[in-house]
């Protein structure tokens, strides 16, 4: 206990803080030109939720394990014979807890370093008022979901940390492309939500009566119950049922973060401007995955095979994404890559059981993620392009920038002592560990070891194009310039992050955040030789990449099988191509042929009666044709058939309906 | 037998014979003709108002209290609730005709015999209703036929009126012939007319078969008077071709009977499949409902079919009344006294919609405007009150709440639910229906409020003609009816109710 | 002394009539009675505390009701009988908004305003009328009156083929009511009750023969399911909705199809219980096929109406298999969720109306980039599409989520089938906004206007009470659950 | 009266409507139509002669009573009959009835 420990129960006000930016912006930043549009009252706010973000956090290291919870109904439906029998109550809650502690220090440091970079990189655009009120909202959204007590609300904030993100990939929106991609983010994040609504629903279900009192269900199905897990993590029910709702919130995971098969989206979400891929894009929506992966396993917990799918799915990503960021030549799309990849690395620690490794992992990756993505939107800034084969030599007239890259690229490589190498370095040999006693992990672990390698190559080749060699490539390109201080700052302190956040977790005040396995990283003798080798192989990548791109260089385009493999990579694999033959001709053919249907077969029986009432209508009055006689011989036609009713049609109906 | 028993129609043949009187003496002038008609058409409804024992009349009541709705007795006539509720319908009829007739030119040729046959009509209707014997009802029938025949073809110089006399009289005569020999066989088979015999609990002489083929041709007899297809044919071009204010009293009244007819003649031996199943054939009684049925689902959807694309009024009109008439049958068919109480009603409730709407275009045309119904464009514009009362008749007939045609179609339907098994289906049946004629008429009411008038229609001009304040009185106490009834049927209803329950013998 | 409900109908009834009458200023007494309506269910829903409860021998009873005797035959027995619980309420609720919705929606309406505004007013009637209405022919009776004014509405103030449009829609729900009308006397004679009052059917109607129940059952079912409506009964609709002038179509999907939704509830799931237990396969079978017809067909559409349209159906049916489920949950769920399409749909059309008339075309690919002219809209637009497919925080979500959080209960894996829907209505509304919202600008004509202020008005209290009650479901939900159904096993 | 059997007088009876509807049916002639309606009407007063002759006493009207009414009403009706062919012929110079047909559909 301390001080600061009341502050806990007043998590709230982050978010609130963001909403009222939210609200200020939307409603008043048409007038607020002197403001910048609005944008000064959202650095103003999301400082402030800053401020409130970090104190919860140092709140909850000083009071370690907490868990304060100040919840409110949202619905409550009462109770009837069967799965609720005590009814089912919705509640809307903010849970402070080690976990999300350290997730809001994340969102709100970030966040309002975005918003500060913003003011300089967004300055010539329009609809700035949108660009602010949007991103408040999404911080909202965002730390709400951190907050989160309850997988339902967990999913309210998702959808709508979902909904900003497609606002925010399609700001500018008069870009067909990025309208597109804005729209393709939205549908394959959809996909996963699905899942995650099922896995939802099984694990709702399933334990509704569960946790003693009430049951579940009637408390609102939090996470947590005052100060400790309301179920526990359900370690050793190997079910069916729950292996598959382990399977969906691991499609919902993948979904957000971008996870092999579901990863398309992101690289195309960089058609937001780099401030929305730094802080969405890297930093912390696409973390969210990793971050429901992690709080599934601390308070449900998920089942071996369970873990096994989601080691394969992280080890996968990892390398997979590698691949495809080794040929890429827009500087955005190569920093995107590398994030999915890293999010494998993520996925790949919570799999294996390391959960607060993975987490670990998240932390500094979020800041040299985001040092990545503002360094290259100041370059984008400077010289209007992402292209990397036109720029050059950036170096010389973007110093702070270049040094901020190669902050970052060396923290992404896992470089000795920046931050990415420790947490990297702990995903390794935790998982290293974890294969002996699972051999079915040692794949994973030796594509995630591969891509070590890949890694330190793609981003140093990246900075090697971008700030190596004299001068730009592209003459036509503008004169860079370094941008405002208001960008300036957030390459600094971001820059010092990436250098010393790896050393956080060695402070047990710090550390406490983090409680598990793995955290802080031990160096025993096998350790120091993983860290050895991946050292080794980063270095190796950097080597190579210097040898083809440094100084200026360009690498021959490769021939013969190499080249084939690089057009492979550069479609993606074609799975882009897949999904877009799935989307538009597969479900759209099936959608026309159903419309097809409806107006020729469903709608056309109807008409069809109509055309027989009208018809049959002309076709009677002919029988009225004004002579008597027929009329006569209607009478008597009529005469004849009702003596043959009532003599031998009737009693023969009337007998074989059972008599009378 | 007392004479003050048959006080009504003694008052009804005295005006008929008052106003043949006039016309010999050379006094025509259609007021005073007319006048006497209504007068003695409006003192007999007092006087079976009063005999139905509504309070406040007993004074005046004719019929003593005691002998209606006793068992048929072997006798020539027998006083029902039911037939005096009948009869009251009959006598409304009659008087709205009467009355509304008395706005037509006051010089009008042949005014004495049109309302001195309109009373001996309305007399032979009244005789059926309280008929208890097969040969009285036949022969009062053929009193309302005949003159109703000469009725038709009272504008003498009229050519469509005499072809629709003519095709009137011929069905007609051909139907007496066949209900004449259906008697004779049921005479054979029982050894008597009376309803008495006919009826439940009696014993049979023999000959099973000519019984049923009695009944059979006793249907198709009756059947042309209530226009059931396909005995039907003859009436729309009667209707037609008939004076408007004749083929309001048509519809309104003789139709009416027939369907009195029906219940009177056909309920005996469905009752008695009840009550004594061996009596005759055991499937005989189930095979005549069955028959029926099937005559009043073809009479509804035939009519219905055929007014869906008519384009004259008084057409659409008299396919529609025809679709009516196949509702009604329901209430045969079923044969249970709820059932008979909705199609009492229903047939009460008739005479406000169809005779009334029958007098509306006899209004109208008196106006000016043209037999199709697209000469009626834009009238709702011109004359607000006259087409909105014509809209709530036709809302009536198609049974729109808050209408008396819907209470009543509701009432007999529900009788035919609440008599369960294959009567559900021609509720469902009638309801089918109902919902097909909303088109015709919705069509009409469309043409009148919504369409504008073509510029060469008279509707266009000033359209000055006057309709009368006798007709437009009459038309009004019927659109009011038709939506007082339509709110609030109760006390009516349940009369008629108790009426049918004791007819059929129940609680008498 | 006249209970609240009666002097509600009367209000609705004077506000008709008096609308009819006042010509130009019928726009004034038509917003004045929708306000004093609004006031009147305010004043109800603030006075409601909880549902009355079930009375002697098992007998629910309803909060506010008023009965007197109609119609009394030895064999026939009618009440005048209203009287409401949560779920009536909730719906009444919803009535009140979208009327005064429409109305200001459709301030400046010019041709025949007495009229269009007399029959909104009336559609309101019928609409609560039905949602109150506790006796099978007085049900029936406003079930009915409904049509009328929807009918004028679209074959009056509709589009090109309005008189087919109308017409079909007036026939085909004519039919089914009268199907519907035909089980409900069927429920009430084959039951042998006392007369016609919900009261005393429920007892009867609860202990019939299963097998005289599963009939009934699918009579109403497809009497209440084609006003739905479900599949392949649905043709009318979008029809309807093409052809019907905004106002129409915000009513029609906004109320009317919520009245097929409650009769079901009330007068069959509550009335034969055993009926739609043993039916609920086909009841599930049915949803399943709304549900994916309608969003498969959506997808298909390029006119913005009848992409709405279809879509109702989708949620419609979702509807339906959470009223097939049964549970409390589910019905709760079903109620919310129709409150939230009441809403959202009103919302949608009034959008796609004013996407017409701004820019003379609802078809999706003629239409592009509209936010920059036409920023109003446009955020209308993205509003109604987010809310129809399901975002937190706006209404259908908590709606959404209950009704297949109680279809997996009952239902296990099939849940899948509605939950991957959810993927197709989110692609078209995304494409459908992609095309119109975003892109270069393209199709707008140099006079297009943003939002004129009513209209604005108009959606402004749709979204507001879309978002309201999106964050706040609860205070629509504790109002539900007091209700019979909450009972249920 | 056991060995009393009617068949064949039904059989006299049912050719005589047979041949009544038969005319009805065929002429055009409105003369020879009411001709048929006569022999039609005939056919049921033939049945109500023969039949009294063994009904029982049960009934108000005796078979020979209902018999001589119906001739009097066809003779009524023949009489109405006659004024309407009279009216329509002065008024088309015909009396074909099959002529007669302005009123249709």
């Amino acid at each position: 206990m301390s001080v600061l420990t009341p502050l806990l129960a007043y998590a709230g006000l982050v978010p609130l803080l963001t909403f009222l930016s939210f609200v200020l912006v939307g409603f008043l930043g048409n007038r607020l030109k002197g403001l910048e549009w609005g944008g000064w009252i959202a650095v103003l706010l999301s400082g402030a939720a800053m401020v409130v973000g970090t104190l919860v956090a140092v709140a909850e290291m000083l009071s370690p394990g907490q868990y304060t919870d100040v919840s409110y109904t949202w619905l409550t439906v009462p109770g009837s014979p069967g799965t609720f029998p005590n009814g089912v109550s919705l509640v809307i809650g903010f849970l402070v807890d080690p976990l999300s502690a350290l997730m809001l220090l994340v969102v709100t440091i970030v966040g309002f370093l975005v918003m500060l970079y913003s003011i300089g990189y967004m300055h010539h655009d329009h609809g700035l008022p949108r660009y602010y009120a949007e991103l408040s909202l999404f911080l909202t959204a965002m730390t709400g979901l951190v907050l989160a007590d309850n997988l339902l609300e967990f999913f309210l904030f998702w959808e709508l940390v979902g909904v900003c993100s497609y606002f925010l990939i399609g700001f500018y929106y008069e870009k067909p492309s990025a309208a597109s991609a804005a729209k393709e983010a939205f549908l394959v994040t959809r996909v996963g939500d699905v899942l995650f609504l099922l896995g939802i629903f099984i694990y709702f279900a399933t334990y509704a009566t569960a946790g003693g009192g009430a049951g579940w269900a009637a408390s609102g199905f939090k996470f947590a119950n005052g100060t400790q897990p309301f179920l526990g993590p359900l370690v050793g029910t190997n079910t069916p049922l729950l292996t598959v709702a382990g399977l969906m919130i691991l499609g919902g995971a993948a979904g957000k973060s971008a996870q092999f098969p579901l990863h398309v989206w992101l690289p195309d979400a960089m058609e937001g401007p780099t401030t929305v891929s730094a802080l969405i894009h890297a930093a912390t929506m696409v973390a969210a995955g990793v971050y429901l992966l992690a709080v599934t396993s601390v308070f449900l917990g998920f089942t071996p095979d369970d873990q096994f799918a989601i080691v394969a799915i992280g080890g996968i990503t990892c390398f997979f994404a590698a691949t495809m960021a080794v040929v890429n030549t827009d500087i955005k799309r190569v920093v995107a890559y590398s994030t999915i990849s890293q999010l494998g690395y993520m996925v790949l620690a919570v799999g294996a059981g390391v959960t607060m490794v993975g987490m670990y992992h998240l932390f500094t990756h979020a800041f040299f993620k985001a040092l990545l993505f503002l360094a290259a939107g100041s370059v984008i800034h400077a010289v209007g392009t992402q292209d990397l084969f036109k720029m050059g030599g950036l170096r010389r007239t973007m110093p702070l920038t270049a040094g901020a890259f190669l902050v970052g690229a060396l923290s992404l490589s896992g470089i000795f002592p920046f931050a990415g190498f420790f947490s990297k370095d702990d995903i390794l040999g935790s998982v290293f560990q974890a294969a002996q006693a699972h051999p079915a992990y040692w794949p994973f672990f030796l594509l995630a070891l591969a891509t070590v390698f890949l890694t330190s190559y793609y981003i140093f080749r990246a900075w090697f194009l971008a700030f190596g060699g004299p001068a730009p490539r592209d003459a036509s390109l503008p004169t860079a310039h370094e941008g405002p201080w208001v960008m300036r700052v957030p390459l600094i302190v971001l820059s010092g992050f990436a250098i010393a956040a790896g050393f956080f977790v060695f402070d047990p005040a710090f550390a406490s955040l983090l409680p598990g396995a793995g955290v802080p990283p031990t160096y025993t003798a096998t350790d120091l030789g993983l860290s050895a080798v991946s050292l080794g192989l980063a270095g190796s990548g950097i080597a190579l990449s210097y040898t083809l791109w440094g100084n200026g260089r360009i690498a021959a385009a490769p021939t013969g099988i190499a080249a084939q493999m690089r057009t492979v990579l550069l479609n993606r694999y074609y799975f882009k191509v897949g999904y877009d033959w799935i989307g538009r001709r597969a479900v759209y053919t099936v959608a026309r042929s159903a419309d097809f249907v409806e107006r020729y077969v469903i709608d056309g029986t109807i008409r069809g009666f109509e055309k027989l009432f009208s018809r049959g209508s002309d076709l009677l009055r002919r029988a009225q044709t004004g002579i008597v006689s027929d009329y006569a011989g209607y009478v008597v036609a009529g005469l004849v058939g009702v003596l043959l009713l009532i003599l031998y049609v009737g009693p023969a109906i009337v007998q074989s309906m059972g008599g009378g | 037998m007392s004479l003050a028993e048959f006080l009504p129609e003694i008052l009804l043949l005295a005006g008929a014979l008052l106003i043949f009187l006039f016309d010999v003496l050379g006094r025509r002038r259609l007021e005073l003709v007319g006048g006497v008609a209504a007068l003695s058409l409006g003192g007999a409804l007092l006087l079976v108002v009063a005999d139905l024992g509504v309070s406040g009349l007993a004074a005046i009541r004719t019929v003593p209290a005691g002998s209606v709705d006793l068992p048929l007795a072997p006798s020539l006539y027998a006083f029902t609730s039911l037939g005096f509720v009948f009869q009251v319908t009959f006598l409304l009829a009659g008087l709205f005709v009467a009355v509304a007739s008395l706005s037509r030119p006051s010089d009008e040729k042949g005014a004495s015999v049109f309302f001195g046959l309109l009373l001996i009509a309305t007399l032979g209707m009244m005789l059926v209703a309280v008929a208890s014997d097969l040969i009285f009802l036949l022969l009062a029938i053929e009193v309302t036929s005949l003159s109703t025949y000469l009725l038709v073809a009272y504008p003498r110089r009229d050519e469509r009126s005499l072809e629709a006399a003519m095709k009137f009289f011929i069905i007609g005569a051909l139907s007496t012939a066949l209900s004449f020999f259906g008697a004779s066989l049921l005479f054979a088979a029982y050894g008597g007319t009376s309803f008495y015999a006919l009826g439940p609990g009696v014993a049979f002489v023999g000959f099973p078969l000519l019984a049923e083929i009695g009944y059979g041709l006793l249907i198709a007899g009756l059947g042309f008077k209530v226009t059931a297809v396909p005995f039907h044919a003859w009436a729309v071009d009667v209707y037609d071709g008939a004076p408007t204010d004749v083929a309001a009293f048509l519809s309104g009244g003789s139709k009416k009977m027939g369907i009195f007819a029906f219940f009177l003649v056909f309920l005996g031996p469905i009752l008695l499949l009840r009550s004594a199943p061996d009596a005759l054939p055991a499937t005989f009684g189930a095979s005549l409902q069955l028959t029926l049925g099937i005559l009043a689902v073809l009479t509804m959807t035939v009519g219905n079919v055929l007014a869906l694309r008519q384009k004259e009024m008084k057409r659409m009109l008299a396919y529609s009344s025809i679709s009516q008439a196949g509702y009604m049958l329901i209430g045969v068919a079923v044969g249970t006294y709820p059932a008979i109480a909705g199609a009492a009603f229903q047939v009460f409730a008739h005479v406000f919609m169809k005779t009334g709407a029958f007098l509306v275009v006899a209004a109208v045309a008196g106006l000016g405007v043209g037999p199709l119904i697209e000469d009626w464009k834009g009238l709702g514009a011109k004359r607000p009150a006259l087409s909105v009362a014509f809209a709530l008749m036709l809302l009536s007939l198609a049974g729109v709440p808050l209408t008396v045609g819907f209470v009543s179609k509701f009432v007999l339907f529900s009788a035919a639910v609440e008599a369960q098994g294959f009567y559900v289906w021609l509720a469902v049946a009638g309801l089918l229906n109902s919902a097909l004629s909303v088109f015709y008429y919705a069509r009409v009411l469309k043409a009148i409020f919504l369409d504008r008038p073509d510029p060469t229609s008279p509707v266009a001009g000033p359209l000055t003609g006057r309709i009368g304040l006798a007709r437009s009185a009459v038309i009004a106490v019927a659109a009011v009816a038709i939506v007082g009834l339509g709110i609030y049927p109760g006390p009516v209803l349940s009369g008629i109710s108790t009426a049918a329950s004791h007819f059929v013998g129940i609680g008498a | 002394m006249v209970g609240i409900l009666s002097l509600t109908l009367l209000t609705l009834l004077l506000t008709a009539v008096l609308t009819f009458l006042s010509g130009r200023y019928a726009k004034f007494v038509a917003l004045a009675g929708s306000l004093v309506f609004l006031a009147e269910v305010g004043l109800m829903i603030a006075d409601f505390t909880q549902w009355a409860g079930f009375g002697a021998g098992g007998v629910p009873q309803y909060n506010y009701s008023e009965t007197y005797p109609w119609i009394s035959l030895a064999w026939l027995h009618i009440n005048y009988t209203v009287g409401v619980d949560g779920i009536s309420l909730i719906l009444v609720l919803l009535t009140a908004f979208l009327q005064l919705a429409t109305v200001v929606y459709s301030w400046n309406e010019s041709k025949s305003p007495a009229l269009w505004f007399g029959l909104v007013a009336l559609t309101g009637l019928g609409c609560f009328g039905v949602f109150v209405a506790l006796d099978i022919l007085l049900f029936f009776l406003f079930w009915e009156a409904v049509l009328i004014p929807m009918f004028f509405m679209i074959g009056y103030w509709g589009g090109p083929r309005r008189r087919y449009a109308a017409l079909k829609f007036f026939v085909y729900t004519h039919v089914a009511s009268i199907v519907m009308l035909v089980s409900l006397l069927a429920l009430a004679f084959y039951s042998g009750a006392s007369s016609f009052d919900f009261g005393s059917l429920y007892g009867p109607a609860r202990t019939l023969m299963p097998a005289t129940q599963v009939v009934l059952f699918l009579g109403m079912f497809f009497g209440f399911g084609v006003k739905f409506p479900i599949v392949p009964f649905h043709t009318w609709l979008p029809d309807a909705h093409v052809e019907a002038p905004t106002g129409g179509s915000v009513l029609l999907a906004g109320l009317l199809l919520k009245l097929g939704g409650y009769g079901l509830i009330r007068w069959a799931v509550e009335l034969l219980p055993t009926g739609a237990h043993d039916l609920a396969p086909l009841l599930y079978l049915v949803a399943f096929t709304s549900i994916i017809w309608g969003a498969l067909v959506a997808l298909a559409q390029r006119d913005l109406k009848r992409m709405v349209a279809y879509s109702s159906i989708n949620h419609m049916g979702i509807v339906l298999l959470a009223i097939a489920v049964g549970s409390s949950l589910g019905i709760t769920a079903a109620v919310l969720l129709m409150f939230a399409h009441g809403v959202v749909s009103g919302l949608l059309f009034m959008v796609s109306g004013s996407v017409h008339h701004t820019f003379g075309t609802r078809d999706v690919s003629a239409l592009g980039g509209i936010t920059p002219r036409t920023p109003a809209l446009a955020t209308m637009v993205m509003l109604g599409a987010l809310a129809s497919l399901g975002l937190p925080a706006l209404i259908s979500f908590p709606a959404e989520f209950t009704a297949l959080l109680a279809t997996w209960d009952q239902l296990g894996y099939w849940v899948v089938v509605p939950l991957l829907l959810l993927v197709v209505t989110a692609a078209f509304y995304l494409w459908m906004m992609q095309r119109v919202l975003f892109g270069p600008p393209k199709g707008i004509p140099p006079t297009a206007h943003d939002l004129p202020r009513v209209e604005l008005a108009g959606m402004a209290i749709l979204a507001g009470l879309a978002i309201i009650f999106g964050v706040l479901p609860g205070l629509l939900v504790h109002v539900i659950v007091s209700s019979p159904i909450s009972g249920w096993p | 009266m056991s060995a009393f059997s009617p068949a064949g007088l039904l059989a006299l009876s049912g050719a005589l409507l047979g041949l009544g509807l038969f005319g009805i049916l065929t002429r055009r002639n409105f003369i020879l139509l009411l001709i048929s309606v006569e022999i039609a009407i005939n056919a049921a007063v033939l049945n109500f002669v023969y039949f009294a002759a063994f009904s029982g006493s049960s009934s108000a009207l005796s078979g020979q009573a209902i018999a001589v009414v119906l001739i009097g009403l066809a003779a009524t009706e023949v009489a109405v009959g006659l004024a309407i062919v009279l009216g329509l012929n002065r008024l088309r110079g015909s009396i074909n009835v099959a002529e007669a047909s302005a009123l249709r559909r």
